[in-house]
């Protein structure tokens, strides 16, 4: 494998980080291609499993962002996410996920830059680590079902 | 009843008094005074200032020896000892690795078993005992002086209401006198500087016996040994201090540990009190108090 | 606990060292001057409490050594009025009590502060003998370290005359063992925590 | 089996130019399910909508994804197109070619590929797209507004003026609240009850203005536009419709030193009462715990001296209960009592007073008559100190916060004092002057320049009384911090302002956040400062935060039009973005446990519980429920719930997971 392309697949709020990322498009900021965006209403819908499931799709690193807290859409939401995320971290480092791959961050409609910005360093980051090979081959591949939750 | 009891080294010399007082009114009461074996100095306020570890391994080894000695609780009539040991207690508490450090520094182990009693909370939990043997009840007007270490800091919480605290008052009502209300019941008297600073003991405490024949107190009442050096002992330096047309007024009023009033009242004769041990002679007649006692803590309504 | 703060010249300044030696943070004290309001001593000092912080706060080049060399430091009666009322919870007497220590170890406390120092070790070395405090020896160490040969001579008669003053001392069983506290509490450095050195 | 028609938008060469837009097309085309796909200069263009309108009705098209720009941007747009075409617009997805895609990447294949893999995405999920109707709830066209002091006056009577029913509860026997209890206000020094009163009666008058006083907010049930209140109206023991409000059961009361509230203790009243001359309504209230026939079984002298038989010592307590569509809390503040202050002496000196007795004082309606007289002794007090931040900012004792506007009231206090006695010398004791606002600046340095007021920085560590003067012990901290000691012969505390002491009990019977310091809290703090989380409830003055009087006008005026611009339309209607608790057949009904872990995650309190019970009415099983109009579609208990029995409509656990697998 002469040219090792990470693939990221970011989950983003609809409010804040997705605008930012409009942002920098409107701002013609260029950042490398490897990520695939799900856009979602909140970083509060955000559940563990999902995360889980991109891994298995074949991601190589997951990026995880939403509003500032304080500044969320929905006053609460992102406050439940941070609270979670933290129980998150345990749980994926439990199941064995490399929590180096898995980042956290806050991107508000205002920070088209730091969208670029952190796109590209979890790229370089995760492009140093190689392809996440052991993740999906433990849940059996990629294109499988969707894991069943408990 | 048995207390465990740390007399503190100032009684045993300077302020012999206030222990001698205290064992005579606790053997009245039926209350067994037993002091910690082998107990030693607390290391005041010099410890404190010069070495922060010696000023909690000082009192870490009293406390431990009270463990030791199986005593639940122990009776420290003096207030700055009080601070010196329940500080210890609270802080070696509260910080593992430190009690870990300190009890490596005594050779001795400590668990916290032992609670610290300041002389307030001891005499107000066995007030229940006092009105059967008030036989002489202390019919004067006193000012209630408690000083720094007896209402700070907050988090040994010694006395309820910290800026005007009643415990004493409400003791001395107990054995028939009328605390007054004033300004100066937790205002400093200079502490530890005595010896060392004795103008500035002087012009604090001034102003505190000042205010106190001002509002009309007979005798003022303490709980300390320090407290009690630096409004009697050094009372020459006070008169010195204060404004010269004032200086007679100031001259003659008593002051008198807590333990020495609840003595009197009890009919103890003045000698096995240690009232002869004043500075400031105590004489004072047997007059019933001239105004109705107020409730502290009373509005003037 | 705060941020480091860096001197000009890069050099911890006293009050991070003040942090990480008591865990009180002279940057909660928003300066309202309550606590001198209220000192019983304040009239006395060269610095008020609360510019003892304010200088620590600015950390400008000599204002620590100002705070090290002030005799407010020795003044303070650790009485507690300052820290009951500050409405930022500043425990200034613990940090005073390590700012003294400091002084002591650099060896630059206030020369006015003398007699003080000197009644506090004299009290201290009665007790390293004999583990209680005794009243006589302590005068008699404090007068010859301080010549202050008359001062007090009014105060001993008086005690004496009332059986008030012991003249030998008091030596606990266990006086042996208090020594080796001192001795242990003595050898490490006053106040380990401090880390910040100047040159 | 599904027919989606997927479009490429070129954007002219905002996309074309980066983007293979002809692959991207193709490649699509080859997806399963995908029935058409296209490319096109301009999508959002008349005949680029017409494209798509044509393609859904001749090839049935069961979904549409438009690969272009933002949905951000034209997601309305296309969304209308299909549902002009007879496609439900929620069946309708846009993918980001441009910002997320052309705008930020190079040209080449990669970037293509990037674009192929976002309309596949998107492709997916609109299959497990469902068709979704806009929810539309009714309007009940009253509000209700909690609290007659000047925030819930001015709320009412925006309202009502708007041709809205309003029901104003207010607790105390008169509206009026803090203001009627003011002298003059800053920053113009305006008399508060002469701009105050003829509000008060408006309200009165008002014909769309229903007054309950002395009544108290019971429950309230409901969702937006359609809550149900209950409303305890106190026994008054005083039949209102026969009282003339004359006063000779007042003037004939046995009980005649009760403190008065309205005059903060200085002043005294009487068991039958009207706070204040100037109340609204002005009929009076026998105050039954103080009263001698409640007491005692005797008395009965008011009875006696009414002339209309109008009191009613066996009138009870009474329920109301009322439909509105809409809430306005406007419930006020409270002050720290001189009590609450240890070295200011426990609230033991009479001549320590609060801000709010000083109002007493100087007010020409108060106990003095306007005459600044010190309560000990009425005399008039030739030194005064004000104490600023009295419990403010004081995180170990007092409140943390800054209290806002006793630095104003404190300059307006001495500003009055010094009018008022022209031989006196006023002091204030201050940490900083807080003086942000319109002429607000102005108005401190009026009371420092021309009235001579001695501004002190520093705080005061003690007051103690010594011959009849109060010592108040400061220091002056820009004098080399100098003790500065005052003999006065009255101190006022500048109290913190906090908010009501059933605040909290309050917000929980309506179901909104609280900070805390129990102030009740906005949906945003910049950008929906009169609305709060649940739905149709809105906040006005006091009790949301410290404040004064024109920010409490303007922000009774905002709530006012935010329920005015409600009860404008019919029905409520909004995006179907909300959870929903799958129901099954019996006998499984649902795979909800009754868990609530979802109604602990929800904060906009969308959750309700709803019991399923057999044909004889036996509790089979307790679930949860989604109320959709008050569901703001955050999807956090979509994201815990455990048994995955509650999803997000648009962003269903299905329609994600389906995006994730296509890649
Ligand atoms: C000493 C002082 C001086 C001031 N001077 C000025 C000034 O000069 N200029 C200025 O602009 N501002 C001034 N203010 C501020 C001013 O008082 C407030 O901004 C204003 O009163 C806030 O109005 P409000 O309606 O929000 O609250 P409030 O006036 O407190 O009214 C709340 C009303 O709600 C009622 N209520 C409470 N709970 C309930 C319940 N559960 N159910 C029903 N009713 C309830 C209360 O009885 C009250 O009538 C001053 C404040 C103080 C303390
Ligand atoms: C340095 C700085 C930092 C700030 N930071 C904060 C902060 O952190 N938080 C905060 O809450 N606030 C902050 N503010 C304040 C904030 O900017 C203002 O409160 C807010 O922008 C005011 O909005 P506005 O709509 O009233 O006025 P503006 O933002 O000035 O908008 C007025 C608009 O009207 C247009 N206009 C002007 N005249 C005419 C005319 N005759 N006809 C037609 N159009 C006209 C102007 O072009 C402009 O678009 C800050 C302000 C500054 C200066
Ligand atoms: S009282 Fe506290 S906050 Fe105020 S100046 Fe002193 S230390 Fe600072
Ligand atoms: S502890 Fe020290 S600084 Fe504080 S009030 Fe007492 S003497 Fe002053
Ligand atoms: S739909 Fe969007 S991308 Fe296409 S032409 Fe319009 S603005 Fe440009
Ligand atoms: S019955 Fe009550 S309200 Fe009436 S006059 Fe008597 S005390 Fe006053
Ligand atoms: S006397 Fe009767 S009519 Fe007059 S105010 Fe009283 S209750 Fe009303
Ligand atoms: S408004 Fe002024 S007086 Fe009031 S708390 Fe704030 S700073 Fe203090
Ligand atoms: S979290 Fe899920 S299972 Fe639990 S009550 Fe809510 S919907 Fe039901
Ligand atoms: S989607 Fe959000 S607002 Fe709706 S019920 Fe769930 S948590 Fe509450």
């Amino acid at each position: 494998m002469a040219e090792y392309e990470p693939k990221i697949i970011a989950f983003v709020c609809n409010w804040c980080t997705y605008a930012g990322a409009d942002l920098t498009g409107t701002s013609r900021i260029h950042y490398a291609p490897n990520v695939r965006v799900v856009r979602l209403p909140c970083t509060g819908r955000i559940d563990f499993m999902l995360i889980l499931q991109a891994f298995g799709q074949g991601a190589d690193g997951v990026i995880v962002s939403g509003c500032h807290p304080g500044d969320c859409h929905y006053t609460a939401g992102n406050f439940h996410a941070r609270r979670r995320w933290m129980l998150f971290r345990r749980l994926l480092d439990f199941v064995g996920v490399d929590m180096r791959r898995v980042t956290f961050s806050w991107v508000s409609a205002a920070e088209g830059a730091k969208w670029a910005e952190l796109v590209n360093s979890v790229v370089a980051d995760v492009r140093k680590l190689g392809p996440y090979e052991e993740f999906p081959q433990r849940l059996g591949g990629p294109g499988q079902k969707p894991i069943e939750v408990a | 009843m048995r207390f465990g009891f740390f007399p503190g080294c100032s009684q045993e010399g300077s302020s012999r008094e206030y222990q001698e007082s205290l064992r005579e009114v606790a053997s009245r009461l039926g209350i067994e005074l037993a002091e910690i074996p082998d107990w030693n100095c607390c290391g005041a306020t010099a410890a404190h200032t010069l070495n922060h570890r010696l000023a909690l391994a000082l009192p870490a080894r009293t406390l431990a020896l009270a463990e030791q000695a199986g005593l639940d609780e122990v009776v420290v009539p003096c207030s700055a000892c009080y601070n010196r040991l329940a500080g210890t207690r609270h802080e070696l508490l509260h910080d593992e690795a430190l009690r870990q450090q300190i009890t490596d520094i005594i050779e001795m182990n400590w668990h916290g078993a032992t609670r610290i009693l300041n002389v307030l909370e001891w005499l107000n939990r066995v007030a229940g005992e006092l009105p059967g043997h008030v036989s002489a009840p202390f019919g004067h007007r006193v000012a209630c002086y408690y000083g720094c270490y007896l209402t700070r800091p907050k988090a040994l919480a010694a006395c309820r209401r910290i800026e005007d605290p009643i415990e004493m008052d409400e003791l001395v009502r107990a054995v028939g006198a009328e605390p007054i209300r004033w300004a100066y019941k937790v205002e400093c008297c200079g502490a530890g500087l005595s010896v060392s600073r004795t103008e500035s003991v002087a012009r604090l405490s001034e102003r505190i016996v000042s205010d106190a024949v001002e509002r009309g107190a007979e005798a003022i009442v303490v709980a300390c040994p320090m407290c009690h050096t630096n409004l009697d002992l050094r009372r020459d330096a006070i008169l010195a201090a204060a404004p010269p047309g004032g200086r007679s007024r100031l001259a003659s009023i008593p002051v008198l540990y807590i333990s020495q009033v609840i003595g009197l009242a009890m009919g103890v004769s003045p000698r096995p009190l240690g009232l002869h041990r004043h500075h400031v002679p105590v004489r004072l007649s047997a007059a019933p108090p001239s105004v109705a006692p107020v409730a502290p803590g009373e509005g003037e309504e | 606990m705060s941020a480091p703060v860096k001197h000009a010249d890069g050099t911890a300044g006293l009050a991070e060292a003040v942090a990480a030696a008591t865990g009180e943070s002279v940057f909660n004290c928003y300066q309202c001057g309550k606590c001198t309001a209220g000192c019983p001593l304040a009239e006395e000092m060269d610095l008020a409490p609360n510019q003892v912080l304010r200088l620590l706060q600015l950390g400008q080049p000599g204002m620590d050594e100002e705070v090290l060399g002030s005799l407010s430091i020795w003044l303070c009666l650790t009485c507690e009025q300052c820290s009951t009322r500050c409405p930022q919870e500043v425990d200034i007497p613990k940090i005073t009590d390590w700012l003294r220590q400091e002084s002591q170890r650099r060896g630059v406390a206030n020369k006015k502060a003398k007699a003080i120092l000197a009644f506090h070790k004299s009290f201290l070395d009665t007790i390293r003998r004999g583990g209680r405090l005794h009243e006589v020896g302590l005068i008699t160490t404090f007068k010859l370290r301080t010549w202050r040969l008359f001062q007090d001579v009014l105060v001993a008669p008086k005690l004496l005359a009332r059986g008030k003053l012991s003249i030998l001392p008091h030596r606990i069983e266990g006086h042996a063992g208090v020594k080796r506290i001192f001795e242990r509490c003595e050898a490490e450095p006053a106040n380990p925590a401090h880390k910040g050195d100047q040159a | 089996m599904p027919r989606i028609g997927v479009f490429i938008c070129h954007c002219g060469e905002n996309i074309g130019a980066t983007v293979d837009c002809a692959a991207v097309a193709q490649a699509a085309g080859r997806l399963p399910g995908v029935v058409h796909a296209v490319d096109y200069k301009y999508m959002c263009s008349d005949p680029g909508q017409s494209l798509i309108k044509e393609a859904i009705r001749e090839k049935r098209l069961t979904g549409v994804v438009v690969g272009a720009c933002s949905p951000r941007m034209h997601e309305p747009t296309f969304r209308r197109a299909c549902a002009e075409a007879g496609l439900n617009p929620f069946l309708c997805e846009m993918a980001n070619l441009r910002e997320h895609c052309s705008w930020v990447h190079e040209k080449g294949e990669v970037t293509t590929q990037k674009a192929i893999d976002l309309v596949r995405m998107l492709v997916e999920k609109v299959k497990r797209n469902r068709p979704l109707t806009p929810i539309r709830v009714p309007i009940t066209k009253r509000a209700l507004v909690l609290g007659g002091g000047i925030a819930g006056i001015q709320a009412a009577l925006d309202i009502a003026n708007a041709g809205h029913k309003v029901v104003l509860v207010e607790r105390d026997p008169s509206i009026g609240g803090h203001m009627a209890q003011l002298s003059e206000t800053f920053p113009t020094l305006d008399c508060s009850q002469c701009i105050l009163t003829p509000r008060m009666v408006e309200v009165a008058q008002h014909p769309n203005i229903t007054l309950y006083t002395y009544s108290e907010l019971e429950s309230l049930d409901g969702f937006i536009g359609n809550f149900r209140a209950t409303i305890r109206k106190k026994a008054r023991s005083v039949d209102e419709s026969l009282c003339t409000g004359c006063g000779a059961c007042i003037q004939k009361c046995a009980q005649k030193k009760i403190p008065s509230e309205f005059n903060a203790g200085l002043g005294r009243r009487t068991a039958i009462y009207v706070p204040f001359p100037q109340a609204v309504p002005n009929k009076p209230v026998i105050d039954r715990a103080r009263c001698t026939y409640y007491k005692s079984g005797r008395c009965k002298l008011c009875e006696k001296a009414c002339p209309t038989k109008a009191i009613r010592f066996d009138q009870e307590d009474e329920l109301v209960t009322i439909d509105v569509g809409a809430v306005v809390v406007a419930t006020g503040y409270d002050v720290k009592p001189t009590s609450f202050f240890p070295e200011y002496g426990y609230g033991e000196y009479k001549d320590v007073i609060t801000g709010l007795q000083f109002e007493r004082l100087a007010s020409a309606s108060g106990p003095t008559l306007g005459e600044i007289r010190r309560p000990s002794d009425n005399e008039v007090p030739k030194k005064i100190v004000f104490i600023a931040c009295a419990g403010s900012r004081d995180p170990a004792k007092g409140i943390h916060y800054c209290s806002k506007i006793c630095c104003m009231y404190t300059a307006k206090h001495a500003m009055l004092y010094s009018h008022k006695v022209h031989d006196g010398q006023a002091y204030v004791f201050y940490m900083d002057i807080r003086a942000g606002g319109k002429m607000y600046e102005e108005f401190v340095r009026r009371a420092v320049e021309e009235d001579h007021v001695r501004y002190v920085r520093g705080r005061v560590s003690r007051i103690y009384q010594k011959d009849g003067k109060l010592i108040v012990k400061g220091v002056d901290t820009l004098l080399n911090s100098r003790p500065v000691e005052v003999e006065a012969d009255l101190v006022v505390l500048a109290t913190a302002m906090t908010a009501q002491p059933d605040a909290e009990e309050l917000a929980q019977k309506l179901k909104v956040s609280y900070d805390g310091d129990k102030f009740l809290n906005e949906a945003h703090p910049k950008l929906r400062p009169v609305e709060m989380n649940t739905a149709g409830i809105f906040v006005a003055g006091a009790c949301q935060a410290p404040k004064d009087i024109p920010e409490t006008v303007a922000q009774a005026s905002g709530a006012a039009s935010k329920v005015a611009g409600m009860f404008s339309r019919d029905e409520l209607s909004r995006e179907p973005v909300v959870a929903v608790v799958n129901r099954q057949p019996p006998p499984v009904w649902s795979t909800c446990v009754g868990c609530f872990l979802c109604e602990t995650a929800c904060a906009y309190q969308a959750i309700e519980r709803e019991e399923i019970r057999g044909r004889d009415g036996s509790l089979i099983r307790t679930i949860a429920k989604v109320n959709e109009s008050v569901c703001q579609g955050c999807g956090t208990c979509v994201a815990l719930c455990r048994s995955k029995s509650i999803d997000l409509q648009g962003y269903t656990n299905e329609q994600v997971y389906a995006e994730l697998l296509a890649l």
